[in-house]
């Protein structure tokens, strides 16, 4: 038993990290805001050249042959950054699928282009009426039709682009002419596994993402100034903080958790993906909150960053399952096991 | 990051399962607070510590088996999984004979150690006071030298297990002049010394589980003094650091009581959703303390001293056991207004009432708090 | 309009007050306590001496003839001191629905005697296998069976005394035996009105309850020292009891609205009478959890006086409906409505 | 106690009612963002004016109806019921014109109060600063005397309505040596005088409610000033009392956002008893701020100043109202990513946004607390 990430998982994240303070600061992010459903993801090719987009694939299709686990932190990374790409669903939820029920002709075409950073790809929750995110701008999509998985190109997309909240999501309605050829498989594992990876690696993103909220906010009460004194020294402010700190830990520990069972294929991984979703969600939408409420106005403000990382925040908390209905789908399964 | 046992701790859990399967009692023991429970949790004891199971995270050179927190938990998990009874000298394994081992001399380990193993004298703890509360350094329970022994005069309260126990390890203050941190003595008192008086607490919840203990003029030997005279403080944090090596509050504990809770859940509501999506956060919670502690055994099974988590730990599963038991109650519907645990399935009453109190004892939730504020945000101090 | 009470209402319950603080201090609680199932109720007829028993009893049956407003702020005092009395079920449920539903002959007999303070009454929810507090003591009680409500001499009930946590409930699992000699009425409003004047005059009870812990709280607060000053210093500790006094003004205004409608049989009665038990009750749980926290220790002993409060706290809250259930009541009106 | 209509607030509502149905415009005007907008506003103010219902709390000399607290709520009641626009003078009915009825001399009411009414001038209000926050009475925009003039250089932020204002009023320093709540001075200023500067504040949710103000070396008649120099802490204290009489955040308000809320509850979740017991609790909460509001109005009629009450109602109206808005969310589901109004029913995005500046504005949600700690609970000020 051993509860930690090794050494090479820490200097990946650490590289991550270091790459995207230097290449995607919020002003950086807010110019790619501005282009809007325009935008053509070149920090994801950069990303990939450190190797986060092919670390699920195999060394056979140009990627390093990874577990989740390994990728924990660095999705952790993207989430503190707002990393505007749809990062689960290409990095994760589709070298897992494809690897895992993808016939090797697919895997063959798709798996080195998504470790190469050049293809972004999509999930479709339904075949008809989808609201996806990048529904309009990904190079291929996974869409979900009953049990089946399919894989479709852009020319048998029909995109209509809604403007949404997060100018991250370039969200599109969207209906997919689907048939045998875009047929990857009727196995419904791989449903389960979209659900599952998407949810754990959003997770991983979430719990990031609390981390910049906590510390934009805990340097904010350190340095605002009222009735003379820090805003750090109000026992209400910094027990709210507390709050939320401790609720990140709680998830970040659901989180690890989840990663490693995706990673080895446990019997557990669905439940655990869960709930690491779940605890994100509900950490990040206190932290948002708090992280609002102890900004004061500032916060509301399109010139004040943290309306970049709430924005985020909330459509992340949507992503693979809100808490509720993640919650209510665990306690069906304890009270039907009894 | 690997979750699966090394065979090395594999194969202990099958010999602790094995073992505990073959010599847990069948049937509950007594409660220790009667003469014959007393005398059953004694002999389980003395099972135990014949097996060398007694104190499992104790150094194999003081009778332990000197298991690592990985191994200690695994222990705890298959015992609680078997049904065994509660440990009875939960204070003395856990506090005191740790605290023992990293402060005590050889005298004083030779003398107390091997007693506190086979259950021969049962401890309990004399920290908090009427007048201290939260703040346990303004303490004011006297120990004045007088030749080679401490006489004691003051008042402890909230000692548990102290209707039957032999020893009493307490704070007393022995230099009224020094700042409140400072001028503090951690010091063994025989519980049977005259001028020992121990009055039982009645509770709001009918049941009497705390006692007040009153010292008039009690002689105490210096050679019982733990570390050095006015630095008990110091030893006091030592024994509380090494709280957490107990079997209670685990992540184990908590899914049990969830399972109960989910039995009392009426057909009819089986498919409410809002049933469920308490009860599937429920246990996302759980999950979360048990990963929680995962991670701090794996810090301290690499040698490290975690920080911050005892605090975060202790917040998180007061609160979440409270509305665990919240809903227990709600589901029992017009049953949660008996009294008696054996006509109230679970006797969720009296536990929601205990959990409560975990909401105040071993630092109440606000000073965790704080704890957490100042040394995990680094926050100031203040207000 | 006019929200508030006029000055014989305000005397009434300042009469009540010091008859209360008087002869019913926490010590004569006690004394009652350990009397348990075997009390007798003195201290009821004391304050049907003052006229509370007899309030809403018309003066042709020994009563002032008043509305439940007229009551509203002697309930307050009543479960300010906790009384052990089923005092809504007395002087507020039974004259309301005896005058209202009871045949002359009926009201001659019962209505004089429970102005007197001689006729303590219990109500049950249903015939069979009723959790009844005072169902064992109760010299008649109100049985409702489907829409029919029926009154019912000791001589009729089957009785098996319960150990309640609150010992002022002085419980007991009762069978009744029902035929047309003990039926008061079929007419459904009957059964209506049980609910909602027992739920007003609850909710009036624990309004007075929450002012106690509240007042209690506060100056433990104010007195208690830690770490050099008063606990009332301590910003995140202040504002957990501003939270309860916030819920209790709401519950309170609630309350005197509910008292209001009743008396006046306004149609909205029964939805006023839900939303003001629901809000006293929630009110009671916040403030009993903080006076319990805030108190320390010292609160969870017998000797201290303030699980006196908290258990008849726990009791009221589910007397009459718990506030989940009658949200949801209130809730599914709403939702049917549109 | 009687909660029924006096007979003449019956024949007031019935007359606001009968006048409303026959002049309330039937399309929605434009926003008074925009230059129509801002002319179709004008022009139904214009038309209140002449019906003399333009302040109906205002006293009759100076153009209002001279309506109780009570008949005022009957008043705004009708308006909302009756689906008329939100009124464009608010900071002038309910702050600025009331403060000067209360603090003003003759001239100064001469000079503003029927423009007020008439919308011939709107206004605005200049109290927050960036550096402020919380702690308003930390304001730094200088005002210097100089002959019959004051020369005001600072900044002002969260001013609604500025883009179309025509009067600002004021909280300036003007002795900088005063203790913090002295030497500040209550000021009128023209929007339109050389060195006002009013710059937009684009918002997280995409819109532009509020602008910054920046005041460069602008002179002030020494007139404009509002009760005494260095006198203005207390008469803005008046202007914030007054605030109360605002059509704003009224129980009907919430009823109706409820009401929204409702229609979006799609069939198959209506019987789902969490939803329907998050429903009924709303609508307890919102009667609940309806009788704590009618027990202020009523001590208001009868001549008494409420203390505490307008603290009490902001804390529960604000927190409330985003739980209903987070409902309404999770009832939109997929939708309440989408920006645009338009495609969002409702709007609730941006709402939920702006109800969550609710918790901070006014007096944040804090201040509040403290507030009630302080003068309700009588508990001391401090940490």
């Amino acid at each position: 038993m051993d509860f930690e990430f090794d050494e090479d998982q820490v200097a990946f994240g650490a590289a991550v990290r270091r790459f995207l303070d230097a290449k995607l600061p919020p002003s950086r992010l807010r110019t790619i805001w501005d282009e809007g459903q325009g935008y053509r993801h070149e920090v994801w090719r950069e990303l990939a050249g450190l190797g986060v987009a092919g670390s699920l694939v195999d060394e056979a299709h140009g990627g390093s042959g990874g577990r989740l686990t390994d990728l924990v932190l660095v999705l952790g990374e993207l989430g503190t950054h707002a990393v505007p790409e749809p990062a689960v669903e290409t990095a994760v939820v589709a070298p897992l699928v494809l690897s895992g029920f993808g016939a090797p002709a697919l895997q063959q075409e798709w798996l080195p282009q998504i470790a190469a950073g050049d293809t972004i790809v999509a999930v479709a929750a339904r075949p008809e009426g989808a609201r996806v995110p990048d529904g309009a701008t990904a190079d291929v999509t996974l869409v979900r039709s009953g049990h089946e998985v399919h894989l479709v190109r852009p020319q048998r997309v029909t995109a209509r682009p809604l403007a949404g909240a997060d100018p991250s999501r370039r969200l599109a309605e969207c209906d997919y002419r689907l048939d045998d050829s875009t047929l990857v498989t009727v196995d419904p594992a791989a449903s389960l596994l979209i659900d599952t990876a998407g949810a754990a690696g959003t997770a991983a993103l979430l719990v990031g993402l609390c981390d910049r909220l906590v510390d934009l906010t805990r340097e904010h009460l350190l340095t605002r100034q009222q009735f003379g004194r820090p805003l750090a020294e109000f026992q209400v402010l910094k027990h709210r903080l507390v709050d939320v700190a401790v609720a990140v830990e709680a998830a970040r520990s659901l989180t690890w958790n989840a990663g490693y069972r995706v990673g080895v294929g446990d019997p557990g991984a669905a439940m655990a993906a869960r709930a690491a979703k779940a605890a994100a969600s509900e950490a990040a939408s206190r932290a948002g909150a708090a992280a609002l409420q102890l900004h004061g106005g500032i916060g509301f403000t399109w010139e004040h960053d943290l309306h970049l990382w709430l924005q985020r925040a909330m459509s992340w908390e949507r992503s693979f399952g809100i808490a509720r209905e993640l919650r209510a789908q665990m306690g069906a399964e304890l009270l039907e096991a009894k | 990051m690997d979750l699966t046992l090394t065979p090395d701790q594999a194969s202990f859990q099958d010999e602790v399962r094995t073992w505990l399967r073959a010599h847990v009692p069948t049937e509950r023991l007594a409660s220790p607070g009667t003469p014959e429970g007393l005398e059953q949790h004694r002999s389980w004891e003395r099972t135990m510590f014949e097996a060398g199971l007694a104190a499992v995270h104790w150094p194999r050179e003081h009778g332990g088996r000197g298991l690592g927190p990985i191994e200690t938990s695994i222990f705890y998990d298959e015992y609680l999984a078997a049904g065994a009874p509660d440990r009875l000298n939960r204070l003395a394994l856990g506090l005191a004979g740790p605290t023992l081992i990293e402060c005590g001399d050889e005298a004083q380990r030779e003398r107390w150690l091997s007693n506190m193993l086979s259950c021969d004298e049962i401890w309990c703890q004399g920290f908090s006071e009427p007048g201290a509360g939260s703040d346990l350094a303004s303490l004011r329970t006297r120990g004045v030298v007088d030749g080679d022994r401490l006489r004691v005069d003051g008042q402890k309260i909230w000692t548990s297990h102290s209707q039957f126990a032999d020893w009493i390890f307490a704070l007393v203050r022995t230099d009224p002049e020094a700042p409140k941190h400072r001028g503090i003595t951690f010091v063994m008192i025989d519980r049977h010394s005259p001028g020992v008086d121990v009055r039982p607490i009645r509770q709001m919840n009918h049941s009497s589980s705390f006692a007040e203990v009153y010292f008039d003029d009690v002689e105490v030997p210096l050679e019982n003094v733990v570390g050095e005279l006015n630095d008990g403080w110091r030893v006091a944090m030592v024994a509380l650091t090494n709280e957490r090596s107990s079997n209670l509050n685990t992540a184990a504990h908590f899914e049990r009581l969830l399972g109960e809770v989910i039995d009392l859940v009426p057909p009819e509501r089986r498919r409410d959703p809002r049933i469920a999506a308490e009860i599937g956060r429920f246990h996302e919670e759980i999950e979360a303390y048990r990963y929680l502690t995962l991670r701090t055994l794996t810090e301290l099974s690499k040698g490290r001293r975690p920080g911050i988590q005892s605090s975060m730990g202790k917040l998180w599963w007061s609160e979440m056991q409270t509305r665990i038991h919240e809903l227990g109650l709600e589901m029992l519907g017009d049953d949660a207004e008996l009294l008696d645990p054996a006509d109230a399935p679970g006797g969720f009453v009296h536990r929601y009432w205990l959990g409560r109190a975990a909401h105040i004892y071993a630092g109440s939730n606000e000073i965790q708090r704080n704890i957490i504020a100042e040394r995990w945000l680094g926050l100031p101090k203040g207000r």
